[in-house]
């Protein structure tokens, strides 16, 4: 399956594109998800290790499966306020 | 209520949405951007958000906070884009019937805004660089405008 | 910079005052009147001040506040006379680099007026009565302008 | 020695004016005065044995000594804010 990924701040600039189009095989879990984006953009490894991931608008962990039309972020450490 | 916005916040607006006749207190929180950080001088802030979450993380804030407190009204904005020294990045307002409620309330809200919420700062140095807020991390986001790569 | 006024308070104008380029965070206090009270309502209250001490501790407040946390700016003003329901009484504003400093140093000023500085209100209750507040004490200074004495 | 003491809020209300005029013997005291007070006003009773002391615009112990010019208030629980 082809997955989406938003990125932002940093990792948007480092990437230098606002999404990622990640080919993962079926029932990928976050972590998989992760280790596959980090293998192909090495230049994001940095963001990554401190980001966290967003399923639907909501935080998920590493074990949350994934599929086609899931909504995924990659969530680097926030700075609003 | 809350909302993201890129125009100017209108904090007499926020007060008066706050008040309320059974409210003994308002509390208004502004984060303003510091022109001086340690000697250093910044020319704007440009904030970034994920939009759909953040608005849905915010409106999350407030459910909790009016659960922890007798919160009356509560006014949550934060603009988008780019942001002046002395203006506004973010605004609360809480009112409660008694004061220390509309203090702590206050307080935990920008607090749990600044933990959790995706939106981003962008740091626009007067020296030409600009640098993505990220706590924690070492400063690969950053990028130098002015005298080449670095 | 502390004020006694017989006027409404303009909280725009103190929030600009409170603004400072080394600021990062503004915290506005309003005391606002309360229309209901334990169901009880409250048509005003008056506010009378020993004007030449309160304004002395107000500024030695004010003083105290700069001398426990790094305050940038700080405005007092405490109302006079009668303040309608959902105005406020009192405002403080005080800027600070950081926000934990602003938020501590904001509940420490309005603590501090109300346990100390010698400003006093009477209750204009809905019923006709009114009734000046002394906390800790019987209801004495209470009189009844209505149905009779009581 | 003639002392004058400010009135304010219910004091002023249960006085029915907004200053005394009280005889003390010359060098006496804040807790010497009170008493007078509470003797020549009975009506002030309530509101003096909760009342603080000012002189000269500060707080004032028991033992502070008055004299003809110090500026004497009586202070009622507060309620400003």
């Amino acid at each position: 399956m082809r997955v989406r990924v938003k990125l932002f701040a940093a990792a948007k600039e480092l990437a230098g594109c606002d999404e990622l189009a990640v080919e993962m095989p079926s029932g990928a879990t976050v972590a998989e998800l992760r280790e596959t984006v980090v293998a192909q953009y090495p230049q994001l490894n940095t963001v990554v290790s401190h980001a966290l991931w967003a399923v639907d608008a909501e935080y998920a962990n590493d074990n949350m499966l994934l599929n086609e039309l899931s909504n995924i972020a990659l969530i680097p450490p926030v700075s609003g306020g | 209520m809350i909302r993201l916005t890129n125009d100017p916040i209108d904090t007499a607006a926020l007060i008066d949405a706050a008040r309320h006749p059974e409210a003994g207190a308002v509390v208004l929180f502004l984060g303003t951007t510091r022109e001086l950080t340690d000697g250093r001088q910044t020319v704007a802030l440009d904030y970034e958000a994920y939009r759909e979450m953040a608005e849905r993380q915010l409106a999350d804030l407030e459910t909790e906070a009016r659960r922890r407190w007798p919160v009356l009204e509560c006014r949550i904005v934060h603009r988008l884009g780019r942001v002046a020294p002395t203006e506004a990045s973010v605004a609360i307002a809480v009112s409660t019937p008694h004061r220390a409620d509309a203090f702590a309330a206050g307080q935990w809200l920008i607090d749990s805004l600044k933990q959790g919420v995706p939106i981003w700062k962008r740091e626009q140095w007067a020296d030409g660089t600009t640098e993505w807020v990220h706590p924690g991390m070492d400063k690969e986001g950053e990028t130098r405008r002015g005298g080449g790569g670095g």
